[in-house]
């Protein structure tokens, strides 16, 4: 398997992991706390999530992409603490 | 809905109340309201449900456990004993060591890796409450079977957690288990042991004491995460819909809890706290009703006042939240300045929440308005306490009666071949696929590690004054007989401080069972803690501390009966150990202890499918010479060797394996039975041939049979007739793991 | 003569750091993440450990610490300065060093005694060593492989700038199994092995590390 | 500081931070060797990255967005091995 794929005929799917909100993000929080020291202000909060772009062999079909869903929580995604979000990009 | 307050209470004594699915019985309802003469209010029922739960009750256990103390030994080295956050024992030179067991299985098995690093952060935040510096941890596990696809969920989940958390905390990990069987397929075990250090005048113990003293919350800030956990997860059996609106497992924060370790040994340093505890099992419930029901009056808590990462969390939530990596302190007046300073530069959130009160009773208000109000010793220590049935299950005649069919081999091939098949079997082979995701050398006194008989941390760097410790457990052997099982761990956690020249002083346990509403786990429960009573006192070590662990079952099948005995040991040079292999040639070999025909419960039978027999008897008097001879002759000892699972067999190839030096020894009786027999009491040292006849009258003072069984030396293993090469025993026992789980 | 030993919220090995440099009879001055002032020391060593928890990128967060501008402008300067494990990770955040430390190839935290072949005893934490000597110390991280690209990669290499280099099975999938860097003016030094857990036998797997520290003693005796 | 925002007036925006192309990726190499395992064959190449989401108080105006492009290239994002886009979420 390579890693870069050619761009001919393949469809990029986004899926991002994020932890469910009422579970603690330290990782965001440390984010949160680092910005205001470099003179950043714009957030009110910060969380941190993963974010996998998966390259697909051909059209993205309805069965494909219920694959996809179906992969995102069985391996992508813990459901117990984590939500997910599937995304055909352009 | 409107807020619950205690005046609400008692204008509406009917309304009905949620306790069932909070986890308690009626009669336990029913005794609450006859506590305080009302109905509780839902924040008080929040409290009773989770404080009363198995997990934070012990109702149960605690009949049984009391024995630890009725049977204790005298013993002049214990300073602090059960019923703390964690036992505290006298190692000298003004060093008070401190070490408690404890599990986070359930989570463990919903999310491996938050489930295992929230269980090391927990019992590490014991050992600080105690005003001890963390200096090292352990973790006995126990899996489904190695193969299984689950287990290939769970173990690197769990793996990458403990060492995860316990990295980032830079607690070197000095030791632990890694043992597979079906009946932890749904159930694995993760048990997490941690030590610390303190002077004698540091300790610290769990009171709320002197009116007017302040109640500091302080660490992380109260997030709606564990809500339920005590009461859902350890108190039901697992997998059911719980109560929870809110998820019962906790993301853990290593970081903050290393900040929290730091922030708090500056505040103990200076001498500013009058009582600290964690917030652990039941979070704010448990450390406000311990601390009040400790100290010497009662306790006002502005519940309004504590921080929150979830502005929506309701009172009852508060109460109950398990989020990690938060204390609880008794601060004076006139201590708090310096206090909330030190917090400063932690950069730790600490929060003035209420104070210690002349009255008797813990009451918590909320915006003003008084939502609990209750004698804290009825939340903390006066929880419902049952006998309940037991009775000794029928498989236990049945298997004693069977006879076990196994092969003994006696042709070199064959002999070869199950040396081969032991060695590289998932419970014997080689762990450091797993115990190198752990951090060994931090803090720079890690004198043992993996796969030494115990861990060894050096406390003084001037006298290289150091403790040992060890886990042991043989559920196999609990099985088949519960009463000598818990013996038979404990002498062999012993055995294993002994053979590095470190000498027994205090034992923690972590017992962890299947429901203890089956009156036949009950049965197991019951004879492991009268074996652990009778065999510390037989050996003279108090027990100072422990944890139970209940309802470890699938359906109706409960896992093996696991009692995990930690003991702890003291060194007073730990440049003299005695390490587990030897470093170098034509030294001699020897055998100390008899091997009988052993093999009910050993892992030859295991991996012939075989659990059945009669369990050897433990002879703890035998074990105590045998202590007495290993620290008497410690001088003489090039190498030493506790024999467990395995048999001397598993036993010489990890020796022959560590440093790569062979071996050959002549085994003159039955070899299979000489190398796969398990008999407890044994140990495989090496000496120099100077020492041989300083030995042999070792031996005959201490009354402990010696066999003399060959040479170290050459690339060989080298058995009567079978010669096994180094490098292909190696590959044999270092290939398993990564075969399995890289 | 005084080595700085730097302490971030999260950092872990700072003791050992310190015990080593007493090791070799220097005075070893505790500094915090917060002080900008460096008092009085001659070097400095970036400790080892999980600064800010590691939660973003390693180092990530350490480097804008108000001790790291003051060090920054003194090693510019010439003042010697060593990151071990954390805090390579921490001088290749703030770019002193060229590249970047990653993920571990098997994604695993590794912990093993480490073989190293020291590849440059030209810089200020190497010269007690002799050119091409192999040591073994402990190697302890997550994310200890270093990455960059060809063309650091090939000046690092074309300058001799690699100071060591992993001998043995590839623990974390570095490139070109570089273990160590240093800067072109050879007082920056960045190891991800750990010489401070190496100082006695006793506690470590060898005392392979101790020469890190005679360097730099000698480099501050010999200035 | 809290966790949870109100969703009152505050605009989410989301940097993506991914490695470099060339740059190894244990992780979505991890991944992507998994997926198959659990017999899941849609993907030709996995790669993971980071996704923060950020919470900003009011308008994101173009100075706002300025600042988070600063703070993304500084501190979330590494650009001697990563890549990032920042995107103003509906
Ligand atoms: N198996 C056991 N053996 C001895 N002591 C035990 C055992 N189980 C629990 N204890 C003791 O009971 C007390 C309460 O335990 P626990 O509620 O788990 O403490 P904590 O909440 O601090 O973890 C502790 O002192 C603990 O050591
Ligand atoms: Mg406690």
């Amino acid at each position: 398997m390579t890693e870069l794929t050619g761009p001919t005929n393949t469809t990029k799917v986004v899926v991002d992991v994020m932890l469910k909100p009422e579970i603690l993000d330290p990782q965001g929080q440390a984010v949160s706390a680092a910005l205001p020291r470099l003179g950043f202000n714009f957030a009110s909060s910060v969380r941190q999530g993963k974010r996998f772009e998966i390259e697909v062999e051909g059209e993205v079909t309805v069965e494909k992409l219920a694959e996809i869903t179906k992969a995102a929580e069985t391996l992508l995604a813990n459901p117990v603490i984590e939500t997910f979000v599937v995304k055909v990009e352009n | 809905m409107s807020l619950d307050t205690v005046q609400s209470a008692q204008t509406t004594p009917d309304r009905i109340q949620p306790f069932a699915e909070l986890g308690l019985k009626p009669e336990e309802y029913a005794r609450i309201r006859e506590i305080l003469g009302r109905r509780p209010t839902s924040s008080e029922l929040a409290m009773y449900s989770v404080m009363w739960s198995e997990h934070c009750s012990y109702k149960s256990s605690k009949v049984h456990l009391r024995q630890f103390g009725e049977k204790a030994p005298h013993s002049d080295a214990l300073l602090v004993g059960i019923g703390e956050n964690a036992g505290v024992v006298d190692v000298g030179q003004g060093y008070a060591v401190t070490f408690k067991i404890e599990s986070h299985n359930h989570p463990s098995f919903v999310e491996p890796y938050q489930g295992a690093a929230t269980g090391v952060g927990g019992i590490v935040r014991d050992i600080l409450t105690m005003g001890a510096r963390p200096i090292a941890v352990m973790d006995p596990l126990r899996f489904g079977p190695a193969d299984a696809p689950d287990t290939r969920r769970v173990l690197p989940g769990v793996v990458a957690g403990i060492g995860g958390y316990g990295n980032c905390l830079g607690l070197p990990n000095i030791g632990g288990e890694i043992v597979f069987d079906e009946t932890y397929a749904g159930n694995p075990l993760v048990n997490a042991l941690c030590i610390g250090v303190m002077r004698h005048e540091q300790i610290k113990l769990a009171k709320a004491s002197g009116a007017g003293n302040l109640v500091v919350l302080f660490g992380a800030r109260t997030g709606g995460d564990g809500i339920g956990g005590v009461s859902v997860l350890a108190s039901e059996t697992f997998g059911a819909d719980g109560p929870a609106k809110r998820p019962s497992v906790q993301v853990g924060d290593p970081f903050a809890e290393k900040v929290l370790i730091e922030c708090s040994l500056e505040i103990f340093a200076e001498d500013l706290v009058v009582g600290i505890q964690d917030l652990g099992g039941a979070g704010l419930s448990c450390a406000t009703s311990e601390l009040a029901s400790a100290g010497t009056g009662g306790m006002l808590v502005a519940l309004d006042d504590v921080p929150l990462r979830d502005p929506s969390l309701s009172p009852e939530e508060i109460l109950m939240s398990e989020s990690q990596e938060r204390m609880c302190a008794i601060v004076e007046p006139s201590k708090i300045a310096r206090f909330l300073e030190i917090c400063q530069k932690w950069d730790v959130t600490a929060t003035v929440i209420g104070e210690v009160t002349d009255g008797n009773r813990l009451v918590i208000t909320w915006h003003g308005e008084v939502i609990v109000e209750v004698p804290p010793r009825t939340v903390a220590h006066e929880g419902p306490v049952y006998n309940r049935p037991l009775a000794k299950p029928a498989y236990v005649d049945r298997v004693a009666r069977e006879i076990l069919e196994l092969p003994l081999p006696s042709d070199s091939e064959a002999l070869k071949e199950a040396i081969y098949k032991l060695i590289s079997s998932p419970n014997m082979a080689d762990k450091s696929w797993v115990t190198s995701q752990y951090d060994k050398y931090v803090q720079g006194n890690t004198i043992q590690s993996q796969p030494e008989d115990s861990g060894m941390i050096r406390i003084d760097e001037q006298t290289h004054l150091g403790v040992a410790v060890s886990t042991d457990a043989n559920a196999s052997w609990s099985y088949l007989n519960p009463y000598e099982g818990a013996k038979l761990a404990l002498a062999e956690a012993a055995r294993n401080i002994a053979t590095a020249g470190a000498r027994p002083l205090a034992v923690t346990n972590c017992l962890n069972f299947g429901s203890p509403e089956d009156p036949g786990v009950m049965w197991q429960f019951a004879e492991t803690v009268r074996g652990l009573a009778d065999g510390c006192l037989e050996m003279g070590l108090p027990v100072t501390g422990g944890n139970v662990s209940f309802y470890n079952q699938t359906g109706e099948v409960a896992i093996l009966p696991t009692p995990i005995i930690g003991v702890l040991g003291v060194i007073q040079d730990v440049r003299a150990r005695t390490p587990m292999s030897h470093s170098a040639g034509d030294l001699e070999i020897y055998l100390l202890g008899k091997t009988e025909q052993d093999f009910a419960g050993s892992e030859w039978a295991y991996l012939h499918h075989q659990r059945g027999g009669v369990a050897p008897t433990s002879d703890l008097k035998k074990e105590m010479r045998l202590i007495e001879l290993l620290l008497e002759g410690q001088e003489i000892f090039e190498a030493a060797h506790d024999v467990s699972q395995g048999g001397v067999a598993v036993t010489m190839c990890e020796m022959v394996l560590r440093n790569k030096i062979g071996a050959t020894i002549n085994l003159v009786d039955d070899a299979a039975v000489a190398l796969f027999s398990e008999t407890p009491g044994r140990v495989i040292v090496v000496v120099d041939p100077r020492n041989s006849e300083r030995l042999v009258e070792l031996a005959k003072k201490f009354e402990i049979e010696l066999t003399e069984l060959g040479r170290t030396g050459g690339a060989l293993l080298r058995i009567n007739e079978i010669e096994i090469p180094l490098a292909e025993l190696d590959l044999a026992y270092t290939s398993t793991f990564p075969r399995l789980f890289g | 003569m005084k080595v700085g030993v730097v302490t971030f919220p999260g950092s872990l090995d700072d003791r050992d750091a310190a015990r080593a440099v007493r090791a070799v009879g220097i005075e070893a001055v505790a500094l915090w993440h917060g002080d900008a002032d460096l008092h009085g020391v001659d070097a400095v060593i970036l400790p080892g450990g999980f600064s800010y928890g590691d939660y973003l990128r390693c180092g990530a967060i350490s480097r804008f610490a108000p001790v790291m501008t003051t060090i920054m402008a003194r090693a510019k300067e010439g003042m010697p300065l060593l990151g071990i494990c954390n805090g390579f990770q921490i001088l290749c955040e703030s770019h002193l060093l060229p590249g970047a430390l990653t993920r571990n190839h098997e994604l695993h935290f590794l912990c093993r005694d480490q073989k190293l072949r020291i590849e440059n005893n030209t810089s200020a934490w190497t010269s007690a060593f002799d050119a091409g000597q192999e040591i073994v110390i402990p190697l302890k991280n997550g994310e200890g492989s270093y990455q960059c690209d060809d063309a650091t990669l090939e000046s690092l290499e074309g300058e001799g700038q690699v100071v060591a280099r992993y001998v043995g099975a590839d623990p974390n999938g570095s490139r070109n199994l570089i273990a160590g860097i240093t800067n072109a003016k050879r007082n920056i030094v960045g190891l991800m092995p750990h010489p401070e857990h190496a100082i006695d036998s006793l506690t470590g797997p060898t005392a392979d590390g101790l020469p890190f520290f005679t360097s730099i003693l000698t480099q501050m005796v010999g200035a």
